[in-house]
């Protein structure tokens, strides 16, 4: 009967990307020598290691004036690195997303640069960047321009994609210009979850410490990178604590922002 | 810029003035759609509308109802024909001339098309933007005849209290009313009405469909409306249009439309349509 | 004592593999041959499989060796002495020599170095001078480096103390602009240290002989001493192809203990670390030309031969002098 | 006169009609956006410079990019070692991403405010954030002292990241699932765990599988540095080689093209996934 | 598990047998209910339902209705009195035993509530969810009976060759008879149902309400329906309850419902209110 084999074909399906997802994991472990026993194992100890390793002692404390100047140069660089990047990406989201697109070519020269831009690895443009502008705020700046600028105009032609096309074929129909089809019809509904995502990318700007750190010779990812190759583990459960407290604090406000717009 | 003076409609104004229908204001000519290049969604279609008329195209689903409409404003390209619009043939503007004489044409969508984050003045001034060069549109910089001229609409269609909401937080009715307001601030010659009230319910359909007659009547848009209702089409047209696979199969006064036509338009599905 | 009964439960699980951890910035260059000839030794010593870890990441290789996670590791005399502070168990066995095959000359150096045009500004009475670095841009090479920050730091500090206005002066200082120097960068690495002083980001530049030596010739003075002159050779590799032809001077030049080969005492038993270290000093590894590459065979490798280098066993208070840079 | 009437509950300013009142809304979009705007502009001022030699560091830039993209090659490796290290690193980021997927989508239907208490909600989201502040390379330090070099440090150190930043993804995806439809089975007597797998999973798998590309393919290229870090092997570690220590830009250019093509090869996969999830 | 035996209607049928209803399937006592512990949205409200009889409630915007409807199967708790259905007191239960007095409770809704990624068949099959165990739930293990029960449904409500159909591609009618077979799988004593056609267009509601008509003849299921239409509240109820603020000022035959009764159960709004 039919019925009956329609819904075991769909079960077979889902036990077939069940069962293909466990041959690659499988795989993956094989290749890497993966011991997920082991993993499991190793959680207890972890939090043990950190429970003594982790909390900032006497000698750590000395450097919390140190701490929060450094964090202070970080979150400013990564408000400025995430803000342009999102203005630039705010564009390019628009002429890459399916609903305000001028022409495919377009659209899809746009999503490849941005694909560049996001998945170089970090390295290399580390490499390119500090050689020639050696450590310095503007290697910083270029650096989380860069994989900022990637990351958002994924995220920007998503949320735009979604936002309905309606408006748009609206505006269009009024005879409205490309541009005043863009600010008044896709900006306002989309503007709340691009909002969003740029307090998201700013809170990863900020985590994303020891990138910066390399780079710059700045912030407190800089401060991390020092202290961890030394090994000074109470200090780096200091900065460790002083980043949580900024994540915490831009989720909170992202939330709030988010709550009053929507 | 000259503002329309909005009267209140009184009731003889309801009782059409012949005299006003006289000018043709849309000619289509042998007009045909193709999407794949293969098959012809629409074909042949003629067809001439006069100031103040009030018109309907009905037919069974994928006719092409929406298709044709679609085209008069080019918001799609149709594949052969001239579409003459205010004495103009638009199939051969280029874009900057296209968009001047889309100001003039209003339109009408099922699902409202309002921008929800703004409010209801805003979504309406957004008909003026034909108008504005593309940095006023974007600033939003709207003269106060402008803005008169949008209150005035929306307090003929009784949505004054509401001009300062979101359109997120008005009711089916209301947004559909918001859409028609925008579409008049654009002082259309025509309004296209892509099944206005396939969204709604009974209630509201009744008072969408009530504005609309009355546009056209006391304004003199012409006015040319896609419905799947055919007894809606038969109480409320001067003149309907039957399409079934893109072609025109009838056109005339809503009395002369029989049963055999609705059954010629509307083929086998006919048995399921519920006249009450 | 403690030592011994590890040892034992050590021994109890002695046919687990063995894990080596390779750091390849300390270890002059990576090479896959000469890793996997150690391999071979080391299986040789042990009778255990040997796995070979590769990290690019210092403080996680030196928590491995002290942790036992990993038992034998090759790392640099600054990274031996945090992972001995780490755990007592990590003890050196053996370091390359000098071309002499002693401890004498088991050392490479740290140079301090500044562009040739402007040499003669280091000088005080026509010879070079510490002081005058005072006020210049200084760059390291990073601070967990021996070489590269760990030593030339530390003679800085030892020379500038002494007077009045540097007193206060500690070695965690100079990590950031300083009373001593208003700016202070890092190269990530020695040949991005050299890169900053030749481009000017920097006056002064801390790097390590043997890091640069592919890129750069003698043109005068002795080897590793103040005064010898250096010119960017003509067919040098990036970073340095924008810079040929460019000449620095060495204001100092200190020499740097070799890399010892360590083992963590508590997860390798008595027996096999006396057989490791035997097979690692024995005459034949030290004419494997896999291990020791002969100098003028334009091969890369882990070590080079140009004399009587071999392996030569070192006790834990050879590294004293390293260890003293850091208090 | 008609005016008047018709301005009657109408707001002005300076004489003229304005368009919109001010909403909590509005308010709170503009004062973000004059912030950060400030901010950005008032921001350079407030960091410290060293002086930067710009046509010379443009120039290098430049020479140096050509070199790297314009004249790649295979000096120390080959490209069949690049082959399996990039082998490597995807199998890390795979372990990474589906362990931590699988974890999050249980947090997930934890935290999403339509499906769980608000306590518990909050008790994930506060501990979210804590993993998501201890950087990776932290974690995978840790876990290495713990458990040892090798891939367990390497995935157990990004999967804590995924999971701090899937569960948030999921969780909002849940969220935006029509209350209704829950709302339904709820009423024909089905329970908690039949409504998770037979409305909400349906309902928001196009999203949790692109919202896991996604962060597949940001776990790839965390993979690239954090496999070399834990000695867990994979291109990182020749990247590491030819940067650091060979200091070869074409080679670096070469291993950044093998990385770059699997790494858009896997987001048009993900896109044909959605799609086919989308209509199917 | 007993099958219902599910016969084409025939046109006899449709005159209901008045010896089936007699059993008292729902009985309200002095319900109440307050959202805030502050005002009653509903209060002092008795019902008594027979088996297979079809009610109407009326009433205006806010009145509670769907405040009413819900507290019936307890989505919502009411705030006081006592609900006894099919000879249990439903408010007294615990989580279990509500989830199994729930089953034998249809719910239709407004919007339909379907899971729209789905197919019409699992969609229908959710109802069945009632009667498993947790994992028989998740891995969907269905018997072949339950499995011919929705078909059966299904092809009863005309829905047969939709059954593979994924719902977000139904026209609404489609989905609410999507809904209504979800509701029957339950196999249900009561159907309650808020609104079922205030989203639907004039065809399809009527469509939907002769099907709700009939499986309370039919089946002998008692339908409990909130409208907005007194008209089709008229048409179809055996009885009508009128609502206003939360107090019954209505319940009797539909032919008892005078334009006295609709005033006083509309208040002001009677003049908006169109019929037709
Ligand atoms: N963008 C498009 N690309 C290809 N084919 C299309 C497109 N839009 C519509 N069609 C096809 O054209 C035909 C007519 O569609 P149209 O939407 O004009 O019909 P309609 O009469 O408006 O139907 P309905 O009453 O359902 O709205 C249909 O067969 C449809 O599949
Ligand atoms: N969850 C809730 N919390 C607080 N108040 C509520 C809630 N749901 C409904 N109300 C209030 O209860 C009253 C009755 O609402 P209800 O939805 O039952 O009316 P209704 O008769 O169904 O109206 P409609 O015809 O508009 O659906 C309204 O005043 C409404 O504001
Ligand atoms: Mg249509
Ligand atoms: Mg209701």
């Amino acid at each position: 009967m039919t019925t009956t084999n329609f819904l075991r074909m769909k079960k077979w399906k889902m036990t077939g990307i069940i069962v293909l997802l466990l041959v690659i994991t499988y795989g993956s472990s094989m290749i890497t020598d993966f011991d997920m026993l082991k993993g499991l194992k190793s959680i207890p100890g972890t939090i043990a290691w950190m429970a003594t390793n982790l909390i900032p002692d006497a000698a750590a404390m000395e450097n919390l004036p140190k701490v929060l100047s450094r964090l202070w140069e970080t979150i400013v660089l990564s408000v400025i690195a995430s803000t342009t990047a999102a203005i630039f990406a705010f564009f390019f989201a628009i002429f890459g997303s399916k609903t305000t697109q001028l022409n495919r070519p377009l659209a899809f020269c746009t999503r490849l640069i941005a694909s560049v831009f996001r998945n170089i690895p970090v390295v290399a443009w580390a490499l390119v960047l500090v050689i020639s502008f050696g450590h310095n705020v503007v290697t910083g700046y270029f650096a989380l321009f860069i994989s900022t600028f990637g990351t958002l105009v994924r995220m920007f032609v998503e949320t735009i994609d979604e936002a309905s096309a309606d408006g748009v074929e609206a505006l269009n129909a009024t005879g409205a210009t490309y541009f005043q089809m863009v600010f008044k019809g896709v900006l306002p509904d989309t503007m709340p979850q691009m909002l969003s995502w740029l307090f998201y990318m700013i809170e990863t700007n900020i985590r994303s410490a020891t990138l910066i750190g390399l780079l710059t010779g700045t912030g407190i990812g800089y401060l991390f990178d020092l202290h961890y190759k030394r090994l000074d583990y109470g200090t780096l459960g200091l900065i460790t604590l002083s980043i949580i407290v900024i994540v915490i604090a831009i989720e909170f406000t992202s939330n709030k922002v988010r709550r009053m717009i929507l | 810029m000259s503002t329309i003076t909005l009267e209140r409609p009184t009731e003889q104004a309801v009782t059409k003035e012949t005299s006003v229908v006289t000018e043709t204001v849309l000619e289509l000519r042998n007009i045909a759609k193709s999407y794949d290049m293969k098959t012809l969604i629409i074909q042949d279609i003629d067809l001439q509308l006069k100031q103040g008329e009030f018109v309907s195209i009905i037919g069974p689903s994928g006719a092409g109802k929406s298709t044709l409409l679609r085209c008069i404003n080019r918001m799609i390209e149709p594949t052969s024909g001239d579409i003459i619009f205010d004495g103009t043939n638009i199939t051969q503007l280029n874009k900057a001339s296209l968009r001047k004489q889309r100001t003039k044409i209003g339109m009408v969508f099922q699902h409202y098309n309002l921008v929800s984050r703004l409010t209801v003045f805003e979504n309406v001034l957004h008909g003026r933007f034909g108008y504005k060069s593309t940095l006023q549109g974007i600033l939003g910089l709207y003269t106060e005849e402008e803005k008169m001229l949008a209150l005035s609409i929306l307090e003929k269609l009784g949505m004054k209290e509401h001009v300062y909401k979101r359109c997120d937080q008005l009711s089916g009715g209301q947004k559909q009313r918001v859409g028609i307001a925008r579409a008049l601030v654009q002082q259309p010659k025509l309004l296209l009405c892509d099944e206005p009230i396939a969204s709604l319910d009974p209630n509201s359909s009744k008072v969408i469909m009530d504005h609309l007659k009355e546009i056209s009547q006391s304004m003199g848009i012409t006015v040319l409306v896609n419905l799947h209702q055919v007894d809606v089409a038969l109480k409320y047209s001067d003149r309907i249009i039957g399409l079934n696979r893109g072609s025109k199969l009838f056109d005339d006064l809503p009395k002369r439309l029989s049963q055999m036509d609705i059954h010629n338009i509307y083929g086998a599905e006919v048995d399921e349509l519920i006249f009450e | 004592a403690c030592n011994s009964e590890e040892g034992n439960a050590a021994k109890a699980k002695s046919n687990e593999p063995l894990v080596m951890v390779w750091y390849p910035n300390e270890s002059g260059s990576e090479m896959a041959g000469a890793r996997d000839a150690f391999g071979r030794i080391f299986e040789e010593a042990t009778g255990r499989k040997v796995e070979q870890k590769l990290t690019t990441d210092y403080a996680i290789a030196i928590e491995s060796i002290a942790s036992g996670n990993a038992q034998v590791a090759f790392m640099g005399p600054q990274g031996y002495i945090e992972a001995n502070n780490k755990s007592a168990d990590v003890q050196p066995i053996v370091v390359p020599s000098g071309s002499s095959g002693t401890l004498e000359d088991a050392v490479y150096y740290s140079w301090l170095a500044v562009p040739k045009e402007k040499a003669d500004g280091y000088k005080v009475n026509g010879e070079f001078a510490l002081d005058t670095i005072a006020g210049k841009k200084f760059s390291f090479v990073s601070a967990s480096s021996t070489s590269g920050f760990k030593v030339p730091s530390s003679s800085i500090i030892a020379h500038f103390t002494k007077q009045d206005a540097y007193k206060a002066l500690k070695q965690d200082d100079l990590i950031e602009a300083n009373a001593l120097f208003p700016e202070v960068l890092f190269g990530d690495s020695h040949q991005g240290s050299a890169v900053n002083m030749m481009m000017g980001r920097a006056d002064v530049a801390a790097f390590c002989d043997t890091c640069v030596s592919a890129y750069v010739e003698l043109v005068e003075g002795k080897e590793n001493t103040a005064g010898a002159i250096y010119r960017v050779k003509d067919d040098a590799a990036a970073p340095f192809n924008n810079l040929t032809g460019e000449e620095f001077v060495l204001i100092s030049s200190t020499p740097v203990l070799n890399s010892p080969f360590v083992v963590n005492t508590s997860a390798l038993t008595e027996e096999e670390i006396t057989k490791l270290t035997e097979l690692l000093i024995s005459d034949e590894t030290t004419n494997d030309q896999t291990i020791f590459v002969p100098k003028d065979s334009g091969e890369i490798g882990l070590f080079y031969k140009s004399g009587d280098e071999r392996f030569v066993k070192v006790e834990d208070t050879w590294f004293d002098p390293i260890r003293k840079l850091s208090e | 006169m008609a005016q008047t009437a018709l301005l009657q509950g109408i707001h002005m300013k300076n004489g003229k009609i304005k368009t919109c009142t001010l909403t909590k809304a509005t308010i709170t979009v503009r004062a973000v956006i004059i912030f950060l705007s400030v901010f950005t502009l008032v921001g350079p001022f407030l960091l410290k410079y060293s002086a930067i030699d710009w046509p010379t560091a443009i120039m290098y830039t430049l020479d140096n990019l050509k070199m790297m993209f314009l004249q790649p090659t295979f000096n120390q490796i080959t490209f069949s070692t690049a082959m399996t290290q990039i082998l490597i690193t995807l199998s890390l980021a795979f372990l990474a991403t589906i362990l931590g997927a699988v974890l999050s989508f249980f947090l997930a239907i934890s935290t999403a405010k339509n499906l769980a208490p608000a306590g518990l909600s909050n008790a994930i989201i506060a501990f979210n954030s804590i993993i998501r502040a201890v950087p990776t390379v932290l974690w995978v330090l840790i876990f290495a002292i713990v458990a040892g070099l090798g891939a367990v440090a390497a995935v157990l150190g990004m999967m804590l990241h995924t999971i701090a930043y899937l569960t948030k993804a999921y969780a909002e995806s849940f969220e935006e699932i029509e209350e209704g439809t829950i709302e339904a089975l709820r009423a024909s007597g089905a329970n908690w765990w039949h409504i998770i797998f037979h409305c909400v999973l349906p309902q928001s798998a196009s999203y949790l599988v692109s919202w896991t590309f996604l962060r597949f393919e940001t776990n790839y290229g965390v993979a690239i540095a954090m496999g070399a870090a834990a000695a867990a092997g994979g291109i990182g570690f020749e990247l590491f080689m030819s940067s650091s220590f060979y200091y070869d830009l074409h080679e670096v250019g070469m291993i950044t093209y093998c990385a770059l093509v699997v790494a858009i090869v896997l987001e048009v996969i993900a896109l044909q996934i959605k799609k086919r999830l989308m209509t199917q």
